[in-house]
């Protein structure tokens, strides 16, 4: 039952996540969307990882892993749009980048 | 050493063609002598291998690019006649182009992908099983167009776009054509006739279109041969490897091997694919000699000329008879030295007289006597005097049409040649009798441009007169009819 | 015992529920900042409970959250400086804006 | 074993000393390390060409506990492939840095990011976990996009960050996959999952990792973002970007479709992913005509070239893996990648020698330039040739076996689309061919030293060469390729 | 009773996470990430994941924050233009809710528990936290791709400085008053934290804690130093800094290839020696995971301003 | 006994984290708000910490929740006045 909640939580997390990356245009919206996907994930492993008797470690093992590798990302795409904003006054990437 | 010899052979012009790109501008001497000498050796080797041939012997030489591309040199008789005009003429070529080049710029470039380009003929000729063939026929795109575009003005480079997007589609054609036959019967060697039993005929009917589409478009057959008479931008040297050796004469001699070596005559008699063939050949004749009516430029003149003449190749291989093949096949080596003499002196006539265009030869005979003569021969062989090269042809091509019982052949033989006529003999006319312009200038003190043209002019002569022997190129396609495909 | 903590745990959640409330609200940006603040404590109190309930290692994580519970509102509050860079404390509360630049310097 | 952890390491050693070696002693850490990876990279083909496909479990744990790794063939050709590429973009860098001088900040960031990438991609080369491979393509696309953002101009860090959003939801696209797959079957293992018996999820699990994969892959329609960020990355990178780490992702597809899941390739989804592949070719070509820019050109091209490899999955996928022609459809698909990277570098390379000497890649700009660097005109023209698919190159090889493959399987449209893609590469690649060879004098050129020249040379002769002696990487490839059917050729 | 707790926790979760991405307002999202990172560290530590949570507590609290509202405070001091409101709405909202449910679907169609049995391995690895055998031991490959992952993409953050900055010190300049509120809080939460950190370095072993978490909460700890004013932010020519970065994975690979030459196989850990080993390995990964998530998130050498 | 003294401690706690919230809901303006929250919720948190600490096992949990309650204590003083000061100086949500 709880785990139950906790993995439809994740899923229903995803979704937010991916309602956020495709209506928000804010490039620190959409990093931050992009976490909560992540993280919904995460939630729905770790779920499923406790469904055994006890504990499996290794969902546990992974998420850390991934939390780390999608802060690095998210470090990485903060700076970004700071740099863009910083070169082109905008937060926002262009709908349809036409390159020259 | 007789699997060697064909790697040999190819690589005589192979070797120099690599060589020389790293040759800087100035290294003359170099450079001309590393592609004569490859020259001579590659017409030595062909000299050994015409006698040790006729003892029998089979030189056959193959590596594995991957499973079922499979390059095979092998030296049939066929081979042997494309390779021996190639040899030669390349032989004269350079001596042409080394004379015709003088100090110009961008030597290394030229004579690199000259001799490449002799070595993807080479290698067309020898190979020994279709995808070899496609490989070369490929090669010779590439390394004919920057040839082409050598002169690099606006003309050259236009000319050398519209060859590639003639060739390219037409490789690729061909490259399906191939792949869709060799995906039913297996890999297609020149040495036994695939068995086409596989397939149905109306996909044999497809396969064969798209085969004499993509060889078609180096043979300039109607409506493929565009890029024809605008590559006479390239030097003169280039056209005449172009239309004498290289690019047509590859596209012909494509059209020989699909016929009666993978088709083979009887298929092309009951899927009914002869008569259309003929038909086209037919058409490509007339229409190319009425359009050579109407240029006045020597060169372009020359072109169309071309278009004409080399689908009397295709026009014997089409007829499928016996005698036309010989017509066919004895026309790929005459045509090719009465078109390289006769692009010979055009190059001539622009180079130490200025001219270009038809009018500009008034009077040039009294100037520039053995030039003029050699046109002379040229020209009047490709009408088909008799006994100049020409004729032979022409003879055994009606012959041939009357064996294969389409006697309709001959009414279009006539009318080419009294086309030919009409558009050489005005030539003919203004260098021997009309009056010279007041400013007209022009001297031959170029030897390493007129020893070669009048080689090959008496050559034509030559082949004419000695039809009858057994070596004489009339001999050889006799023999190679008797030998492989006839009764 | 057991439900006690349970309920107690609840009640917090929903303590936690209205200061979110106001960091939806707002309406400054200091606002949003303390509620959130406060959720940081109610979590940690949360924790606390959880630990007796389940896992007394679970005080660690509370532990955590504590030590760490400043540390985004400091970057609030250096976000908040002209540079990004400064203290709030750096500028009299009264003070007009034309001196900021002054006592920036100065400590530059 | 030892090669193989010798390929892993050494680059990551490396870069490790060039972000903590002083400055004087970065370049020459980075020279060593790609020298030195290089040579483990060929150590280990060679061993796995002599005795097979060569396993190590790291730890000495085998899965589900732990991490297994193999190095089959395909591992290791696209290992020498990379380490090729690898090897002559540094040695372009430190050329192109002796010429131009990059400033502090790209000279201390260059030589960390591709020895990184290069780590990376020998990571995710030999991984048989499809966990470890998420962490594998994480690293790649970071070190990615910081090449790509280098420059810090404008438009790359806009390129840069629209290539991050994609990677970053193609990331998790894959990941999601990945937690279904374990969640479903409690294992990672590419070879335990093939042995698995299919549950409801496995076609869930695989779609996203497939959409993720393909987001990454800049497959048609997810390749916007790969045109501009390729153009934006100084040369040298851009080299690698296109050449490389598209592969990485395209590997784990192949992998996941050949390997660790073929029960779930219904003749739908294959036909799908041919489909995107074959608009892809369209697509990407047509693109690339209309560009103004060479890097912009060369770019789209890689859309395009990535296409071809999509046709495998029809015509070697599912149900055609147990067919006599899917080998060559497959082997076909790798030579694409392998000759595709080495003629695509070389050409990134070649236009980073044309903007040293212009200060451009437009091709106004480039109007006879070819004169005054005949080398690297050359060496375009070379790798052209490979791009076209014109024999005797890498790229006529690769087409040459799909084509068959694709007659010999009655799908004929795959065959048109191959043809129909060489003619549109002719016709771009013509574009700035014409414009290299043209008569015109340009503007004083920089003088560009000969060996610099001579790096994308060499690459475009390896593209060729890869045609020219096709047997050997054929059989390379086919090591530990699994159920190989009958040879179909 | 617990159901309902679950319940309550998960649906402060999702409102949470539903308020990040629906409504304007960059801010207002930034905050709600922040306590969501929150709740969500409480979601673990009902799930029973007491080192997620403790991760998941120590990124979001410490680290995330921290950098969401410096860059965008950033933002607003650099007068970018305004959000542009949100687009698609109808669209976007069936994708994700469509998402959800197949996710939903797929949870349910999930086969039985199918973990493998760690039971028999764990003692051979020579730790008694399995998730750290599991990330030091069983994967320790993923671990050291990890922490390589994230010297990347402090590169790449550093790639993102203005030429003209490079040589100045990491971050923006921090400064504060002298003897104020903050600067004391800079002077007396360092040493617990630096202590709290190394604690759970060493407890990770057999306890709650670890590398990773143990590295973080360093991390967290040196942000507020700096931000502080008690700790100036070194330049990235600083030879110390330089070096303390690759130390973690240096020490991991040659470790790895140790256990290649003298054991098993790369990354094998012998049981005699595995939890000295794990130790070294894991003292090393936090110091380096400590500098670089720190560095981190101070961002790119920025000389203050000049730009803005 | 020491179940009563939880049950007791950790209701008083709860009720000041009750009126902190509701503070924090109703209070007009962002300083009253902030005053409210910090005394309310640091107290709220002391009581649960003690009401918790008897029903620790070990002397030292209950040292690891002063420790958190001390640290909880010190953030949230430094925090109240970053933010009030912070809240001077600027105005609304932009």
């Amino acid at each position: 039952m709880s785990l139950s909640i906790f993995a439809l939580t994740g899923a229903a997390l995803v979704g937010i996540g991916i309602y956020g990356l495709l209506a928000q245009a804010h490039l620190l919206r959409r990093v931050i969307a992009f976490n909560l996907i992540g993280s919904g994930l995460f939630l729905f492993l770790g779920a499923a990882g406790s469904r055994g008797i006890g504990i499996d470690p290794i969902p546990q093992a992974l998420i850390i892993t991934g939390i780390v590798v999608a802060l690095s990302a998210s470090a990485l795409a903060v700076t970004l749009v700071v740099a863009l904003a910083r070169a082109t006054g905008r937060a926002t990437l262009p709908d349809e980048e036409t390159p020259r | 050493m007789t699997a060697n010899l064909p790697v040999l052979i190819l690589l005589s012009s192979l070797l120099p063609a690599i060589i020389t790109f790293f040759i800087p501008q100035d290294g003359h001497a170099l450079r001309n002598s590393l592609n004569l000498g490859g020259a001579v050796l590659k017409l030595g080797l062909i000299i050994w291998m015409l006698f040790a041939i006729a003892d029998g012997t089979v030189y056959e030489a193959s590596f594995a690019l991957a499973p079922g591309l499979v390059i095979l040199l092998r030296v049939d008789a066929l081979a042997l006649l494309f390779i021996s005009l190639s040899g030669t003429l390349w032989f004269l070529t350079t001596i042409y182009a080394i004379a015709y080049f003088g100090g110009k710029p961008e030597l290394s470039r030229f004579f690199g992908f000259f001799s490449l380009c002799v070595a993807s003929t080479t290698g067309l000729a020898l190979s020994g099983s279709l995808i070899s063939f496609f490989i070369f026929f490929e090669l010779l795109t590439l390394s004919t167009w920057p040839l082409v575009a050598h002169k690099q003005d606006k003309p050259s480079l236009a000319a050398a776009r519209t060859y590639l997007a003639y060739a390219l589609p037409g490789s690729a054609t061909l490259l399906v054509a191939i792949i869709w036959l060799e995906s039913s019967t297996g890999p297609v060697l020149f040495t036994e006739p695939p068995d086409l039993s596989e397939l149905d005929p109306v996909s044999l009917r497809a396969i064969f279109c798209l085969f004499i589409i993509g060889v078609g478009v180096k043979a300039a057959i109607v409506p493929l041969h565009g890029w024809l008479p605008s590559a006479m931008a390239a030097p003169a040297p280039v056209s005449s490897l172009l239309h004498a050796v290289a690019v047509v004469k590859a596209g012909a001699f494509g059209v020989v091997r699909v016929i009666y070596d993978v088709y083979g005559a009887e298929n092309m008699a009951s899927l009914g694919l002869s008569m259309p063939l003929a038909g086209i050949a037919s058409v490509t004749i007339l229409w190319g000699s009425v359009r050579a009516l109407q240029q006045g430029e020597i060169k372009k003149r020359l072109a169309y000329s071309t278009v004409s003449q080399v689908s009397y190749i295709v026009l014997g291989a089409a007829l499928a008879s016996p005698l036309a093949m010989i017509g066919g096949l004895v026309h790929l080596i005459h045509q090719g030295l009465m078109k390289i003499t006769l692009f010979f002196c055009a190059g001539i006539f622009d180079e130490r007289a200025g001219v270009k265009r038809i009018d500009g030869l008034n009077g040039l005979g009294a100037r520039m006597p053995w030039t003029s003569v050699c046109f002379s021969l040229g020209a009047l062989g490709m009408i088909g005097l008799p006994p100049l090269a020409g004729f032979v042809s022409k003879f055994y091509l009606g012959l041939g049409a009357l064996e294969a019982g389409a006697p309709w052949v001959l009414a279009v033989l006539a009318a080419s040649t009294l086309l030919n006529a009409a558009y050489f003999l005005p030539l003919l006319y203004r260098l021997w009798i009309l009056p010279a312009a007041a400013d007209a200038s022009g001297d031959e003190r170029a030897p390493g441009l007129v020893v070669p043209t009048v080689i090959t002019a008496a050559a034509t002569i030559g082949v004419g007169l000695l039809a009858a022997s057994p070596i004489s190129p009339l001999g050889w396609a006799r023999l190679i009819v008797t030998q492989g495909y006839g009764p | 015992m057991t439900v006690w903590l349970h309920l107690v745990a609840l009640v917090l959640l929903g303590s936690l529920g209205g200061a979110l409330w106001r960091v939806w609200r707002g309406p400054s940006q200091a606002d949003r900042m303390m509620a959130a603040q406060l959720t940081g404590t109610g979590g940690v109190a949360v924790l606390i409970v959880l630990a007796a309930l389940q896992d007394w290692s679970l005080l660690i994580v509370a532990v955590a959250l504590a030590l760490l519970a400043a540390v985004a509102a400091v970057g609030f509050a250096k976000s908040q400086s002209p540079d990004g860079a400064g203290d709030p404390e750096e500028i009299k509360p009264a003070g007009d804006w034309s001196d900021l630049n002054a006592s920036e310097a100065g400590d530059g | 074993m030892t090669p193989m952890i010798a390929l892993l390491t050494l680059p990551l050693l490396a870069a490790l000393a060039t972000i903590a070696l002083p400055r004087r002693a970065r370049a020459a850490a980075a020279g060593i390390g790609a020298g030195a990876t290089l040579l483990a990279a060929i150590w280990v083909a060679v061993v796995v060409w002599r005795t097979g496909p060569m396993d190590l479990m790291l730890g000495g744990w085998q899965p589900p506990v732990g991490i297994g790794l193999r190095a089959d063939g395909l591992s290791v050709a696209l290992g020498v492939m990379t380490a090729l590429v690898m090897s002559a973009a540094v040695l372009a860098a430190r050329f192109e840095h002796a010429t131009t001088g990059p400033g502090p900040r790209i000279a201390f960031g260059i030589w960390p990011l591709i020895l990184l990438l290069w780590a990376a991609l020998n990571a995710v080369f030999v991984s048989r976990d499809l966990f470890n491979l998420y962490v594998g393509l994480e690293l790649i696309s970071l070190s990615a996009v910081a090449l790509v953002a280098i420059s810090g101009k404008a438009q790359a860090v806009a390129a840069g960050l629209r290539y991050l959003l994609f990677a970053l939801t193609g990331s998790l696209l894959y990941l999601a996959g990945v937690v279904l797959t374990y969640s479903a079957h409690g294992m990672l293992d590419i070879d335990l999952l093939a042995a698995r018996t299919p549950v409801p999820t496995d076609a869930l699990a695989l779609g996203l990792m497939t959409a993720g994969l393909l987001a990454k892959t800049a497959l048609f329609p997810f390749h916007v973002w790969l045109p501009p960020a390729h153009a934006a990355a100084p040369a040298p990178a851009s080299a690698l970007l296109s050449a490389l780490v598209p592969k990485a992702s395209l590997l784990i597809l192949v992998r996941l479709w050949f390997e660790a899941m073929p029960d779930m390739a219904t003749a739908a989804s294959l036909l799908t992913l041919g489909g995107l592949g074959a608009l892809a070719v369209v697509w990407g070509g047509v693109l690339a005509l209309v560009q103004a820019r060479l890097k912009l050109i060369v770019a789209y091209s890689t859309v395009a070239q990535l296409g071809y490899v999509f046709l495998a999955f029809p015509l070697a996928g599912g149900a055609g893996a147990a067919q006599p022609w899917s080998a060559g459809a497959w082997t076909g698909a790798m030579f694409q990648i392998l000759s595709h990277g080495l003629a695509k570098a070389s050409m990134f390379l070649t236009a980073g020698i044309f903007i040293a000497a212009v200060g451009s890649d437009r091709l106004g700009d480039l109007r006879g330039l070819a004169r005054a660097l005949p080398m690297t005109g050359f060496a375009f023209a070379l790798s052209a040739i490979t791009l076209m698919g014109l024999p005797p190159s890498g790229g006529f090889t690769a087409k040459y076996l799909m084509m068959t493959s694709a007659f010999a399987a009655d799908q004929r449209g795959w065959a048109a689309v191959l043809v129909g893609g060489g003619l549109l590469a002719a016709a771009y690649l013509y574009r700035p061919m014409a414009a290299l060879f043209s008569a015109d004098i340009p503007a004083a050129p920089r003088a560009v030293p000969r060996r610099w020249q001579a790096v994308p040379l060499w690459l475009a002769a390896l593209a060729v060469g890869l045609g020219l002696m096709s047997a050997a990487p054929f059989d390379l490839l086919q090591i530990g390729r699994p159920d190989i059917a009958a040879e179909g050729l | 009773m617990s159901a309902a707790l679950d319940i309550a926790l998960c649906a402060l979760i999702l409102g949470v996470g539903l308020a990040t991405v629906v409504g304007r307002g960059v801010f207002r999202a930034v905050i709600f990430f922040i306590t969501y990172g929150l709740l969500l560290a409480i979601g673990w530590a009902r799930l029973g994941a007491i080192d997620v949570a403790l991760a998941e507590a120590a990124i979001s609290a410490g680290l995330t924050g921290a950098l969401l509202l410096a860059a965008q405070g950033r933002l607003r001091t650099m007068k970018t233009e305004a959000e542009p409101p949100a687009r698609a709405r109808l669209p976007a909202a069936l994708a994700g809710l469509s998402v959800a449910c197949v996710l939903g679907w797929a949870w349910f169609a999930l086969p039985v528990d199918q973990a493998p049995d760690l039971s028999q391995v764990l003692p051979e690895s020579g730790v008694g936290n399995p998730v750290t055998a599991v990330l030091l031991n069983f994967r320790a490959w993923d671990t050291l791709l990890e922490s390589v992952v994230l010297l990347t993409a402090l590169v790449g953050v550093w790639m993102l400085a203005q030429d003209a900055d490079w040589d100045a010190a990491l971050g923006p300049r921090f400064h504060a008053r002298p003897n104020g509120v903050l600067a004391n809080f800079g002077r007396i939460l360092p040493p617990i934290g630096l202590i709290f950190g190394v604690y759970l370095v060493w407890a990770g072993a057999d306890d709650t804690g670890g590398a990773f978490q143990g590295g973080t909460v360093l991390a967290a700890v040196i942000l507020l130093a700096m931000m502080a004013g008690a700790l100036q932010p070194p330049s990235v020519a600083h030879p110390v800094w330089r070096v303390g970065l690759v130390l973690g994975p240096l020490v991991f690979v040659l470790a790895g290839i140790a256990g290649a030459l003298l054991s098993d196989g790369f990354l094998t850990l012998p049981l005699t020696i595995a939890k000295p080993a794990i130790l070294t390995i894991e003292a090393a990964l936090s110091l380096s995971i400590a500098a670089t998530l720190a560095l981190l998130v101070i961002g790119p050498p920025d000389d203050q301003g000049q730009d803005a | 006994m020491a179940d009563l003294a939880t049950y007791a401690l950790t209701a008083i706690g709860l009720v000041f984290f009750v009126a902190g919230t509701a503070g924090l809901i109703r209070f007009p303006d962002t300083f009253s708000r902030l005053h409210a929250l910090t005394k309310a919720d640091n107290l709220g948190l002391g009581f649960i910490v003690m009401g918790i600490g008897f029903q620790t096992e070990r002397w030292s949990q209950l040292a690891v929740l002063l420790l958190i309650w001390a640290l909880a204590l010190l953030a949230a003083g430094t925090v109240a006045q970053l933010v009030a000061r912070a809240a001077l100086t600027t105005g609304k949500d932009e």
